[in-house]
């Protein structure tokens, strides 16, 4: 143990971010996946050119986490503002994006993301209303698409992980394997499922995801006892690193108003 | 001479709108330069039965469907952000009472161009491969979904692809920061899909926070995105994307935006939020009195005013706008 | 923090280009805005076996192929509009030197923006049904031509249309306006393709003619249309479109513009023009002697001097920009 | 005659201005093109929404005729820039478009337009270079598909009126009747050939061009002679209307520095 005081939120920033390398073209979201990818640009990654969905370049927020993507927040300081075809589709759906931070409501063993409902088993055949309308896709899925890779971030509980989504918003590798090649998609399917309790990543060949790394203040048996499938555990899995003292002074300038500090 | 375009909200709803039709507007991005006073123009008149394009959700189209007014819907995101869930919508499609039909981000935006380029079909890389393409709420029983993104084979390789259905919206209610009389247009901030949507729809309205003098566009006609040419009529309303923000102008009111948002949760709510904030709020003194006049100043204090300095000298006075 | 980009001329074609290259440039319509200094210089670097794509052609393309460095084009337009045929590029295609892929000026950036998006093919519904379609100068004996621009079928109609194949080229050497030193860049005047050339090209270098500070940027980021994040390097160069002519900053210098374009009529006439204007003239000051001082001065009384007042504050001294 | 003096290049501007209405959504080329554009604004259309393929509206030509789409002749008043495709694509090769004039350097009797190159004898199956290179399509291509209705403004020679255009670079009626209609335009084909010596208009059935209008200073054997085809005679082809008083008047204030005035 470091001795540093830190939550599962501020491990689960800290180790998506650490999935950003410098000088990459990356798109974030709203909300932890861009605390999560300028907690990158603050610690480690200081060229790393970003963009939102919105085509908003040259950005940093300030004044606090942006409530959304059109913020003011982020609106202050940018340098370009351009459209969603441009930020969507030339940079991100045409495969030149490096790569991409996603949020999931539920996401499966192929790393295949439902942002849109919940229904009460199997839809069936015909498509009836959800018993919980989600937010839908968004940007995500153009994410999941197009990036070259992407970085799924989501809280781990079982209901969260599942054998097999209801609804696939995002696709992940769909039934596994080469599924992917069968579309036209530009991009090459998510590298990791970043999580509060640690890091999964696919197979190389059957794209099952499995657990790579837990973090100090959880272990296998309790990540196994959250996820909805029968998680194998990946070759050489092991205990991520700790957040560094550097690495959290970074995060927590980043996040400003402490979004991540309430323990949960 | 070019006509002046200049009408009153309530004579733009009445001339550009009817029961049942495509309705596009929205803007960009959840909480961001939403023309929501078009829509609650649109309550007070009572349209019903639209088919709304909105390339995201929006408090515009929450409050559109939570008040009934909506039976069909197609976007790329339909929640509000950090704000969360959009209730109204939610508890409308839950309900079955609205067919919400899904798409991305990019695949709205996608099909707005090829409606303005009056393309038969975009191709479509994205959405593909996904329950976006294999469930479609407006043709439930079709599964997996045939005629939603059906695909195309490309003559080059002959691999298959996507093709999405292009957009042609019958009215797009757009907002923009600043409007001439003529019906030029400047946006600060994101242009989301506001230049396609501009292009792809029958007919253009333009809601304008504040109206500058056409010199101001002549000295800037680089951010001219929406020329006069393509513009039925321009509607003056300042705050007019409230609670949501409009960089440059103002920022969101994060106090109502919750609180909004909460109402359409709930029928009684609704009701409650179209009886103390849309009816009988039909005037720009009423409108700015009902969010509360210092809430007004404070809003407008935003870290993007500086954005607006560059525009400030050709602003046109209230008394000089009247339509 | 982000790079400066800052390189030099010469620097920026040893760099970027080598024989055999797609090499896309021109901007904005025949002679407005075109990155012509790249051209120059990629003649005082010997570069040869060019294949171009130029939206339309300019003084630069008229000049490359002039000097036979180009034995491919792909074009929307060949001529110099009122300046007449542009007898470089005339007598490359007549002898035959350069095989010449005609397209129109909307199919051109239709191409760019699939390439831009990754697609496979773009849907068209111009340039075909006619000899653009049939006649392909990249396959002579393909007639008549069936993948060139070859059909498709709409899913939804079963209707045939077009479908263009998207261009990538390795470089694009675009003009701009105004660039800050990190490669962010303002355009004054039509566009024409330059925002789906910057997305479309696997490489940007920017040509601008005057450098000005980041906060620029920040003022007007709705003007930025070319962001950092996607420019390898920028090049300051004023008059960097002379003879033709960049609004706001410089008009078209006509009596050069005919003069250039007789030249190049003929090898003679080509190899004085590159012996007077481009061997040797390798520096700013050399080049701008070489235009002449008075007509310098005479070009940048233009009338649409104006456009640049808003960005005066911000230009950045010669001193500060030396790369 | 109106004893009013002008020349042949003015009455043809005259005649094609005359083809614009007032509210029209209009494009016009560089040169001749323009100024019988602006003509029409100038006398009887002031509320035609003029452009140019460039994307520049709002504007009008000052101090001369413009050297290029991009002159800052036209680029000094003009209230928004945009760009190509928004021109050429979304306003005109959607079909929206109500007019667009266009030149020619050789036309056929059913509206083709050449361009591109002048050819010794048929191109025959392979592809050669032409004996004289010309400008190419450029943006008539894509306005003869996707306007409404185009006219074409051809200085009237013999060598220009040909049976067959050597090349289509701009579609008329193709082969004639509908075959327009086998191909994915959104446009209506040419309305009318305006030349220094008359006005041609389509059959309604067989597309082929007619004369529908002489002017007051040529005649119909004039016209049948400058033809390449067995040229037919309109219903009620007429003599067209001198130049009015006011109509050269705006004319000659559009063409400031007289680009047309120059007898020919």
């Amino acid at each position: 143990m470091s001795g540093l005081d830190y939550t599962r939120q501020e491990m689960m920033a800290i180790a998506t971010g650490r999935e950003i390398r410098d000088g990459e073209l990356a798109i974030f979201g709203v909300g932890l996946s861009m605390l999560a990818g300028f907690f990158a640009q603050a610690h480690h990654a200081p060229n790393v050119r970003t963009m939102t969905e919105g085509g908003v370049y040259g950005a940093t927020p300030v004044g606090g986490l942006p409530w959304g993507i059109e913020c003011n927040r982020i609106s202050s300081n940018a340098t370009s503002f351009t459209n969603a075809i441009d930020a969507l589709g030339f940079l991100v759906a045409s495969g030149r994006c490096d790569v991409g931070i996603i949020g999931a409501a539920e996401v499966d063993k192929f790393g295949n993301v439902n942002t849109t409902g919940i229904w009460e088993g199997p839809i069936g055949p015909t498509f009836r209303p959800p018993k919980t309308r989600l937010t839908g896709a968004g940007g995500a899925n153009d994410i999941a698409c197009g990036a070259k890779r992407t970085i799924i971030m989501v809280s781990h509980e079982r209901k969260r992980f599942s054998e097999k989504v209801a609804y696939i918003s995002s696709p992940g590798y769909l039934e596994g394997g080469d599924a992917r090649s069968r579309h036209g998609f530009n991009g090459g399917g998510p590298a990791a499922i970043v999580t509060t309790l640690g890091i999964l990543r696919p197979h190389p060949e059957t794209r099952e995801f499995e657990l790579a790394s837990w973090f100090s203040f959880s272990n296998i048996e309790e990540i196994k006892a959250n996820t909805g499938w029968d998680l194998k555990l990946a070759a050489g899995a092991h205990e991520a690193p700790e957040p560094t003292a550097d690495e959290l002074a970074a995060l927590r300038r980043v996040d400003e108003t402490g979004a991540l500090r309430k323990k949960g | 001479m070019p006509h002046e375009k200049l009408i009153s909200l309530a004579e733009a709803v009445r001339r550009y709108t009817w029961d049942g039709m495509q309705y596009a507007s929205g803007a960009a991005l959840p909480v961001g330069s939403d023309a929501i006073v078009f829509g609650r123009e649109l309550l007070r008149q009572n349209r019903k039965d639209l088919h709304a394009i909105f390339h995201c959700n929006t408090q515009q189209l929450n409050l559109l469907a939570a008040a009934g007014a909506v039976t069909r819907a197609e976007c790329g995101f339909s929640g509000l952000e950090v704000f969360g869930f959009a209730n109204g919508l939610r508890r409308a499609v839950e309900s079955g009472r609205l067919a919400l039909e899904d798409y991305s981000n990019l695949a709205i935006p996608l099909r707005l161009l090829g409606g303005a380029l009056n393309w038969p079909f975009v191709p479509a890389t994205v959405a593909i491969g996904s329950d976006i393409q294999y469930r479609s709420a407006f043709a439930p029983d079709d599964y997996p979904a045939q005629k939603k993104i059906p695909m195309v084979t490309d003559p080059f390789t002959g691999k298959e692809i996507g093709a999405f259905l292009p957009l042609r919206p019958d009215l797009a209610a757009i907002h923009v920061t600043l409007a001439d009389p003529l019906g030029n247009a400047i946006i600060l901030g994101t242009e989301w899909s506001r230049f396609e949507l501009s292009r792809a729809a029958k007919k253009v309205v333009l809601i304008a926070d504040a109206l500058v003098d056409t010199a101001c566009m002549r000295q800037f006609p680089n951010l001219v995105r929406i020329p006069d040419i393509i513009v039925e009529a321009v509607v003056h309303w300042p705050f007019a994307a409230w609670p949501q923000s409009s960089p440059g102008m103002y920022d969101a009111d994060e106090e109502h935006m919750v609180a909004m948002n909460k109402a359409l949760a709930t029928e009684e709510g609704t009701a409650a939020y179209i009886r103390d904030y849309i009816d009988g709020v039909t005037d720009i003194p009423a409108y700015l009195d009902r969010i509360g006049r210092d809430k007004v100043e404070h809003l407008r204090r935003s870290s993007t005013s500086f954005l607006l300095d560059p525009f400030r000298q050709w602003l046109l006075a209230a008394e000089e706008v009247a339509p």
